[in-house]
């Protein structure tokens, strides 16, 4: 058994491997056939202000080796959050990471604030959702606002408070380090790649929303090539994902220079993803020599 | 609760044109398993699951039905599971019918390759169960025999007259609540024809229920793309087919 | 049978399906199985002023329903194309489209000019080369960059021009519009998604250019994403391009406002596919009562 | 002159652990396949087809023969291939080696899965040929019998001795040197070993060509990335392992 635990940003995981936010609701769905309490944490479902609805159906296509999705964060509000999903998390010894997603600067800082006075383990800001009209991609696409956002939320917290990024920008490395200026802990990425498929009998969208979020192994390469001009560029950790589906992907997204990853929609076809993942590691580690998962963390040597 | 695996195909037959019933042994399944709910299915290649209905239980056996058309690449490659080979699912899914006490009549209307979850309904009437079927024509026709097996009166419908009435189940649902008002209306297919079969439900002031549709992600609540929106207390909102459905109270629905 | 027919930027196309340049060399390698003549045009191989000779191996890696790859240009030089490709293509019924990808502004210049003294049909400028020290996607990811350099181009010849886009930006829709007003009488897109692989047994990245263009399946929603939001913000006409690999992918691509499509990686994995693109688009167009491809173009609904 | 083609497997054999032997009947293939040349093969899932070396010819049944290794997911799919299951390939590809007139005198070494090749080639040769092979160790030793059974002349080594003599292919080479030059020598196996046969074969004077590997794309030659540099002239450039290889003269290859 290979030591799995790994210190990211300050917090102890007991071992790397995270459900991404919205792919894992607030950790309930899952019990029927595993304890969530096996996994190092959970990043929950995205939270807004005040309770919100989402984009209507369909909110998902497939794709080749692929999902795209436009639920646009619908979700029961912070309160709720608060008031009923956090307790219950925090029953499970499991890192409770909060995801927050608002509109604008000022709610995000509220959001912070809130989050700030709870239990929750850490703070992920996401600046990236591509499926909502304000907020959401507008601010991770651009450094000064992606800038801004960070500066807002830090001054409102001082919980670990760690950045998702969206690759759809002509240079992550740029958005990451003005987040990393402004005293982000952490970066996660990626976000989901900006996508779109027609019913050609139709001829109308698949997605009601037009467009939605690409996630799944298609993504993996551009992500793991994202993960590792990030970890090479600034000095505060990075929790990779994008198409982590097995845990050679696991360990190929740390070897890139993550130090926890996330997966998602790796999940809706196969629920035991993530444990899979970490007995997996677990196994890598033993048959490779490996003492501690902490000695792959960035062990890629480039040509 | 639900179960996740890798079950045996124990039988298989096409029931018409692209159209598939499998019988699968799966006893931890078909032990927890209602009517209405459904099986959530891998189909090798691909990355999403599909929803299939159960058709029928059969708790001594320990097998559950399910019958589905071949809508794409992905529903084709599950019939080409053949019999004996595994299935990999999840289930058992969503919330099931409300079965009424013994002695109740209901009326089961099926539209297309939404019949098949009335199998399993109707069969918990037996002679109290009028199922209402309707498909395009005679060779789309499926699952009479089984209802007249477990005893329903069967009223089938074509839309072009080759076989049974010609004429929509809706037609027919009319006719038959002239006769005599069911306790309960139980509805699955097209939305236009669940959207006709409510508001005849409520014009005659008996309970419905429908079993809905969405393209769906994880299938245990968790994704939340599977929306549909329903009305509680006056105020509407997204509530998801695999969690809080697929079987809803008419009166929910907003089409 | 339906007519396939489509003029693009002025070219008549006897069907709208190209091989992508880099996927189908100069168009004798797959003489062996059918001729490069059923096809509705060819994008040649790159090329450079002088001869290239490309990356050091290995150059290409496999990932979920695609593949990254890593070439760097390697070509025999403008001469060679000219005296002796060039020749062998124009006696095939075809229309040849001359993919150029100079190191400068100048040498894009240079190769235009001779390209101008030739018989090719049309010329498409690469700015968007993932694989390539000098120029490459360093023009096609700014905007005054990629506005320079068309602008160079246009001024060295009358032929068709038609811009190739990089997909590694914020807003390819703004690249697009600058390329637009510079002249260019078309533009192609997507170019390659810059990924990496790592081979976690050796913990070296699987190319030994390090990272590597994704293509195949795994991008094509993306491709139909951004071809839809560049054929709706420009009125010159759109080649798709990205992980086409069936008719119905083809049909799809024009429908979000392709007027003709290119493939490339399908083609490693079946060298009947553009044959069979066509194939299948001519059976889908009988069985839809589509008279024209043309009617398909742009065809999509947005909700 | 290629072809592309679903062809089946009429033979199938585990030769070592995660070594598959396939036969193919492809008539239009063997009658142009040369010795040397490969097989590129489509694995059901997987975007890349893998490169396989034909290991034997019989243009009289209209065969061909690969075997090959389980190296990742790829051609562990390949290898799921059942007896009488079409196998997707585009073949024969590549330039094969070259055949010296009868009489001549040559030596075929085969490092580890590089030895397949060599048996189509060697029995060009007959008893003129003298087959090296070397192994990590017994049990991964193949194809001997094959040799035998065309006359060839074997010797086997394997890097723990537990089959043949202990050591390196290159020590057989150089003691068979000592003994008597052949006309040609050919090589196939890890670039470490063929270096050193190369090495060898320039000190001796004896013609050699090998067979390179590298990860390819099309096969034939229109994607450029199976680059390998060569010199010719004095000028060192990217040849391509697909259409100029996988057979190069020795002094063509820069290691």
């Amino acid at each position: 058994m290979a030591d799995l635990k790994v210190n990211f940003a300050g917090v102890e995981f007991k071992n790397p491997v995270i459900p991404a936010s919205g792919a894992y609701g607030y950790g309930r769905e899952y019990e029927d056939l595993y304890p969530v309490s096996l996994l190092g944490g959970i990043s929950v479902k995205g939270t807004t202000l005040n309770k919100k609805d989402g984009n209507p159906p369909p909110r998902i296509a497939e794709t080749y080796a692929g999902m795209l999705n436009s639920v646009g964060l619908q979700n029961g509000g912070v309160k709720k959050f608060l008031n009923t999903e956090l307790p219950y998390l925090k029953t499970k010894d499991i890192v409770v990471i909060s995801n927050i997603a608002g509109a604008t600067v000022e709610e995000c800082r509220e959001l912070a604030a809130l989050i700030d006075n709870s239990d929750a383990d850490m703070i992920e800001l996401n600046i990236s959702c591509p499926n909502v009209k304000q907020g959401g991609a507008a601010f991770g696409t651009k450094c000064d606002s992606a800038a801004a956002i960070t500066r807002a939320v830090r001054s409102a917290t001082t919980k670990p408070l760690m950045v998702k990024l969206s690759p759809n920008v002509t240079s992550i490395v740029d958005i990451a380090k003005a987040v990393e200026a402004e005293g982000a802990d952490a970066v996660s990425l990626i976000n989901t790649l900006l996508g779109m498929r027609i019913d050609i009998k139709t001829k109308r969208p698949i997605l009601k929303n037009n467009v939605g979020g690409l996630s799944g192994p298609a993504v993996f390469p551009v992500a793991v090539r994202m993960v590792w001009q990030v970890a090479n560029a600034v000095s505060i950790p990075v929790c990779g994902m994008g198409g982590i589906s097995c845990a050679e992907d696991a360990i190929e997204m740390m070897m890139a220079g993550a130090q926890t990853i996330q997966l998602g929609a790796a999940i809706f076809n196969n629920p035991y993803a993530p444990v899979e993942i970490i007995e997996g590691m677990n196994k890598w580690c033993d048959e490779n020599g490996v003492r501690s998962i902490t000695e792959i963390i960035g062990a890629v040597k480039p040509w | 609760m639900y179960k996740h695996g890798k079950y045996p195909v124990t039988e298989k037959k096409a029931v018409a044109k692209g159209i598939f019933d499998f019988t699968i042994s799966c006893k931890e399944v078909a032990e927890i398993a209602q009517c209405g709910q459904f099986v959530h299915v891998a189909a090798e290649g691909f990355m999403l699951r599909r929803p299939i209905s159960i058709c029928d239980i059969d708790k001594e056996k320990g097998t559950i039905r399910i019958v589905f058309e071949v809508r794409g690449k992905g529903t084709e490659k599950i019939s080409d599971i053949k019999k004996g080979d595994l299935i990999d699912m999840i289930a058992p899914l969503g919330k099931g019918f409300k079965i009424l006490e013994k002695g109740k009549k209901a009326v089961c209307i099926g539209g297309g390759i939404g019949t098949p979850p009335m199998v399993a309904v109707a069969k918990e009437y037996g002679e109290n169960a009028t199922v209402i079927s309707g498909f395009r024509s005679a060779s789309a026709v499926i699952l009479q025999e089984d209802f007249k097996a477990q005893g329903n009166n069967t009223i089938l419908c074509t839309d072009d007259g080759t076989a049974g009435m010609k004429g929509f189940v809706t037609t027919a649902l009319e006719e038959c609540l002239d006769k005599e008002k069911p306790d309960i209306i139980y509805a699955c297919g097209p939305s236009a024809m669940l959207k006709a079969v409510v508001d005849i439900a409520k014009k005659n002031g008996v309970y419905c229920q429908v079993s809905l549709e969405e393209r769906m992600g994880c299938g245990v609540g968790a994704c939340l793309v599977c929306a549909c929106k329903v009305v509680k207390d006056g105020e509407e909102f997204y509530a998801h087919v695999c969690k809080d459905g697929p079987v809803f109270s008419a009166e929910e629905v907003v089409f």
